[in-house]
């Protein structure tokens, strides 16, 4: 596409924008976690949140680059960034986040038969249907391979039996995209099967997993004689851990960048925690050296980590596509996280420390909670153990000891 | 100074590990389910007062064992390896230890060898910021002299451990022009007197306390002055000891899970980045727990200088604090998922590393301090 | 900014690849067997200036190739790589770089051109003591203005690279009472000037240089004021680049060697510890590459500000002090006893690693610049 | 003993060291890696340290505890301890030190017949005879047991050839304590010997290994038909695996409080150091509060390992003998070094990083040499990642996943 109608796409797309974008939403933009995630039991902030969700799916642009017949954009990377650029100059949140968007949606691209990608994605995209990712199990963890959960064929269908866990707001979604295992002869890896399945089938049920930091993000879901439909089988039966493997390196990546994102503005954070307890002056320098240097130290660390994450995009949009160096993001984005948590719990002391009450204010009790929940960071998505394997052997090809990634 | 187990220690500390480490964690979730302000059972302290923990350093001639800090140091390391909520440390420390050190022989006399007894609780109520204050930054509560004798005592107190619950608060003032602070007992029920218990995330007791022109007698004023410094640095020394159990324990317990836990066919405590890490965290308790022994050795010599006992308060401390965070991290991520739930152990671990890493000043304090103390 | 490499910059990488970084460890220990002041070949100085490699960064209007940062730091990286001891980054930077920056017309048709061929060697001499000052510390050299015209400089500069090689110095010196320094070309024959080449202990060439009034005529004071800091800057951002080139050369070299290396019948790099230090080793070089780029593509903006300039620079200094330092000494532990020996190149990038790391401001002096160009 | 025995014992001591020590020696009291090291080739600083040793060696009082039977002095635990008290109060060097009191001697003491400690103790607690150690080889660093170097049984001796590496002052030595494969068909620890071997014998050749120090305190020697007794094998043929593990945990312990005793006086040399640099003035505080941070630091790493040293030891005296623990302060002691040395060059600035020549004092000259000569502290006598393997294994009962330690 040529640098004109690049120009006249964004006329036009600044246009559209001005005139269907909700004014409310402007200067509300959002994150990664933080939106509307859409489902059959969706609930929005406000009308003007399911209106914003309306027009933009209605355009495809909830999932701006996807083909355009399964009710995507159709938009070319360029057009994307445009896009991406437009509605940044407006501060709008996305219309539409969620595990569809970033998850299942990419794989079914990769993977999936006409079929599939025809019954699924338009769900996705409109935000109709919520999905959530069934792998971990109570006894497989680090070694997914290691599964239990059995699926049998029944006719066209197969019926599922076991229990997930660590599966992310389970008890709000719709669907489930889970890894089975439908050939218990066969080695390990290769008698899994990557499934979807119905939320409201029956015999599905959840249960939530309450955290250190006090929340439940997390469920276990149980599965007792669960029918499914053997044509909601994603990349061939007993050929689920390919499937599952590009998903996980997919979600590595996304991991890093929400990091990346969510770190964003941590030195002024924290200096302000400084400024608060007494460390500093509310301008100018601070009088705690040591504080002073950790702070800089965690701005430092964070925008080289932005860095990072920025130039394995532009080696990724010069053709050198992200590969096990995502597993970089990973473990330096959410190690980072704990450390900037850990340091504002230390500016605040006593502060930092509450656990409810009115003798904390609420941002107080944040930073105790935002802290706790940091620990899970590098366990979650694939420890940070994990990660190191990976780079060790795929990226830094060490020789295998055997076992672990 | 000897630092290996006399044998009369060995016994106080077995004999503790059976009473005291037993069910602390229970104990704890069972406290932290009630209000902040119930989290003190008196018919357990009364019982621990029974059985002679309360009076363990209290002298004879009051009622107590008169024992040293490195026999009490042993039985805290229990109790915080146990998660032990009880606010023994700072009864026997800042309470009995505060009236024990500044008190009159009238004082002592009415108080200690009701402490001693579990009878009463009492506490310390020193602390007036988030952070233990910077030298040089000075005490805002005041007492001042009435016409007619005793004091009024005006401020505020934060992080008052059992603060709530005790029936004799020792709240520090200053009198006067005086740069250091006084030492004042105030009764529970002292018109003026407020008390906010806190949730705090390690759901110990402890409490906020405002003094609003709160009036006490002439004998209400410790006459002992410049004693405040040795009562918080034998705290000090307590709460590290309390500590070394907690790291103790939190790396016992990740020992067994990587013992237990198969992954990849094999138990994940056969991967050597998991053995080297959990051999440096060992190495830190090691030390740790020299440095503890050692401060409350130090604690324990008659006539110690002021600035001996500071010194090995701080190096007890300072590496507290960082070997117990450093461990009780290294538990959570060892442990994976699990342990970041809420109804495993390991994270009650994490939360009073943490509480207890940030109080009586942390470790960038206690380095601060050791430098000053040595002179640059 | 991008921060993926151009072809044209990939064809400038290899080149230097195949012509730089060869054969580096081989030159350095060659001149580390020579006399201090015999650490530079004028030889071979002429042959890179003949290959263009002196004159990348100088304007094409002075013989130069008018190239930026960018691609000098991928030059600077594969001298690093191997150990090069040529002092192309201080010659180019700091000495070309500060008449370019704050030279006349006149001087820069004077000199750039025998820059740019390798016929002339110029270099900076701003230091005065072990460490890069704090600011407000002011320049103790100074540079008397002559009644007559010109200038009388006295004073002293130490680690002035290359400073008892080059033909031109440039030094950095107070007039009057000006807070900033000014810039004064002295030539090497200057009556007045002595030059003490250092033997140290990376055995890169670097002297000390003393100004016992040193008359320099009206011409030698380059006409740009506050030039030195936007110059130290570039040259910090270009010895990051040799850093970074240094730690990925030490990295792949231990690599190589725990593939290589057997104990206990398998390859050592099979043992999991030293895999996860590898790998967090090669993190720390990543995310140094990143900043590296950065602070390069950051220079070479047009009229880009000396504050983002300066914050730049500091981010990819004090990553590169701290990540070259980790690995190299990561490096030599991982060698083992073979790293020790002074026969194995991997020693040489220790000594490197910590010269470079206390070149032109640490790690913490960059963390403080840091903070203070943000305001706190 | 009583104490009025040990208090007669300590007058004696007292007025025996007044009337022998020379006064040229006291107040010089040196350390384990600086005195005397004696041997056939042994050169003294000066008279007076010739004739303290040889005052010192006829009342066996260079080796205070060894039985007198074999020369040494025959003290209790208790006496020996007095002695050492009266040695400080005077500032006196030891009159002796070396591998042959501090290794092979204890060795010896614990598995050598009769016959062999009449052979070889005299030598060693007279200074006569210097020992090294031939423990590494090129291709066994900390696989040690894989060694190659070979012993082939002549008659009544064995005639060895191979190479072995990291040998400390080998070039100056009489006699080395080596390990050698005397059943190349067994279980690699099982086909090992313990024998003595003269370094005067036809064959044995010595080269120095220059380190990054610039030093050469290592040797390789070469083992060319190479015939040694029968009669100095230790501990049975073949069975000296024993032997070595036991002269290893010793070499552990001693190492760490060498580490203990050199640690010493590290803040006030920081200190100086800081002041010198113009961290501060000559007295009072530092102005630079992270360079003091981390002087405090290591000054406290510095206090709570002595004091860990100090609690392995009297908990050895409560009859705790040490351990594996050992390998903490092997660990530990070597780190907080590097740290400590690291720390001085980086105060130093500059004036750290000088290698040689006028421009730099001899005070800064050693702070480069001496940083680079403690890298070396983590891999000789056993690296970091082999006693890190001990305490997993043997101390915490971490399983085995085979191979190291």
């Amino acid at each position: 596409m040529s640098r004109v109608d690049l120009d006249a796409f964004r006329a036009d797309t600044r246009a559209w924008l001005e005139d269907n974008a909700p004014a409310s939403l402007r200067g509300r933009p959002g994150d990664m976690f933080h939106g509307t995630w859409g489902g059959r039991r969706g609930d929005f902030e406000s009308d003007d949140h399911r209106v914003w969700l309306e027009r933009m799916a209605a355009r495809g642009w909830t999932a701006p680059t996807w083909p355009a017949e399964y009710g995507g954009g159709g938009l070319s990377r360029k057009e994307a960034a445009v896009l991406a650029e437009e509605l940044k100059r407006l501060k709008l949140p996305a219309p539409l986040i969620g595990f569809g968007l970033v998850m299942i949606g990419p794989t079914l691209l990769q993977f999936g038969t006409e079929a599939q990608k025809r019954q699924h994605l338009p769900g996705i995209i409109k935000g109709e249907i919520r999905w959530c990712q069934g792998y971990s199990e109570p006894g497989s963890g680090s070694d997914l391979a290691s599964l239990q959960t059995s699926a049998v064929r029944d006719g066209e269908q197969y019926v599922i039996n076991g229990q997930k866990i660590w599966t992310s707001y389970a008890e709000k979604s719709d669907w489930i995209f889970c890894l089975v295992r439908t050939d218990p002869g066969a080695r390990k890896q290769e008698g899994i099967s990557f499934i979807l399945v119905d939320m409201a089938s029956p015999g599905v049920t959840t249960k939530p997993i309450k955290l250190i930091s006090g929340a439940s993000p997390f469920c276990e879901v149980f599965f007792d004689d669960v029918r499914a439909e053997a044509r909601d089988v994603i990349g061939g039966v007993n050929a689920g851990w390919t499937v599952a493997k590009a998903l996980l390196q997919h979600e590595r990546t996304m991991v890093g960048e929400v990091f990346a994102r969510s770190v964003l503005g941590g030195q002024q954070e924290l200096l302000a925690l400084a400024r608060a307890a007494g460390l500093g002056p509310p301008e100018g320098s601070l009088e705690a050296p040591l504080v002073r240097d950790r702070i800089a130290q965690s701005a430092m660390d964070e925008r080289a980590f932005m860095l990072t994450v920025q130039r394995l995009q532009d080696n990724a949009r010069a053709g050198q596509p992200p590969g096990p160096e995502s597993s970089i993001l990973k473990v330096y984005g959410t190690e980072l996280n704990q450390r900037r948590r850990q340091l504002a719990v230390e500016i605040a002391g006593a502060d930092g420390l509450g656990w409810s009450g009115d003798a904390y204010d609420d941002g107080a009790l944040g930073l105790t909670r935002d802290w706790l929940r940091s620990r899970g960071n590098t366990i979650e998505g694939g420890t940070s153990e994990i990660q190191l394997n990976i780079i060790a052997k795929r990226v830094l090809g060490l020789p295998d000891a055997g076992g672990a990634a | 100074m000897n630092l290996a187990l006399t044998d009369e220690q060995k016994l106080i500390r077995d004999t503790a590990k059976d009473m005291l480490r037993k069910d602390g964690a229970r104990r704890l979730r069972r406290l932290r389910d009630a209000a902040p302000d119930a989290r003190f059972s008196r018919e357990l302290w009364a019982e621990m007062g029974e059985l002679g923990w309360l009076g363990l350093t209290i002298p004879e001639a009051h009622g107590g064992a008169g024992l040293g800090l490195a026999e009490l140091a042993l039985v805290l390391e229990e109790l915080g390896r146990g998660l032990g909520p009880e606010p023994v440390g700072a009864a026997l420390l800042l309470g009995a230890g505060a009236i024990d050190a500044a008190g009159s022989e009238a004082q002592k006399a009415r108080f200690l060898p009701r402490l001693a007894t579990g009878e009463a609780l009492a506490t310390l109520a020193w602390q007036e910021g988030p952070h233990r204050p910077a030298p040089g930054i000075p005490c805002m509560t005041v007492a001042e002299a009435q016409p007619g004798g005793g004091y009024r005592l005006t401020g505020e107190k934060r992080e008052v451990v059992a603060g709530a619950n005790a029936d004799v608060l020792i709240v520090s003032a200053r009198v006067g022009g005086d740069p250091e602070p006084r030492l004042f007992l105030v009764e529970a029920g002292a018109t003026g007197l407020t008390r906010e218990a806190l949730d705090r995330v390690d759901a110990h007791p402890v409490a906020r306390v405002a003094l609003a022109g709160v009036e006490v007698g002439e004998d209400a004023a410790l006459p002992g002055v410049a004693a405040l410094g040795g009562v918080l640095d034998r705290a000090t020394i307590g709460l590290a000891a309390e500590m070394l159990g907690g790291m103790a324990a939190a790396l016992e317990m990740t020992l067994a899970w990587l013992r237990e836990r198969r992954q990849f066919g094999v138990p994940i405590g056969s991967f050597q980045a998991l053995q080297h890490r959990a051999a440096r965290a060992f190495v830190e308790l090691e030390l740790t727990r020299s440095v503890v022994m050692a401060a409350a050795r130090t604690a324990d010599q008659a006539g110690v200088p002021a600035k001996a006992l500071a010194q090995a308060a701080s190096l007890a401390k300072a590496r507290a604090s960082d070997a117990f965070a450093l461990i009780a991290d290294e538990a959570v991520q060892m442990h994976g998922g699990i342990g970041m739930t809420d109804e495993h152990d390991v994270g009650l671990y994490l939360k009073r590393a943490r509480v207890a890493a940030q109080s009586y000043g942390d470790a960038a304090w206690h380095r601060d301090r050791w430098a000053r103390l040595a002179g640059y």
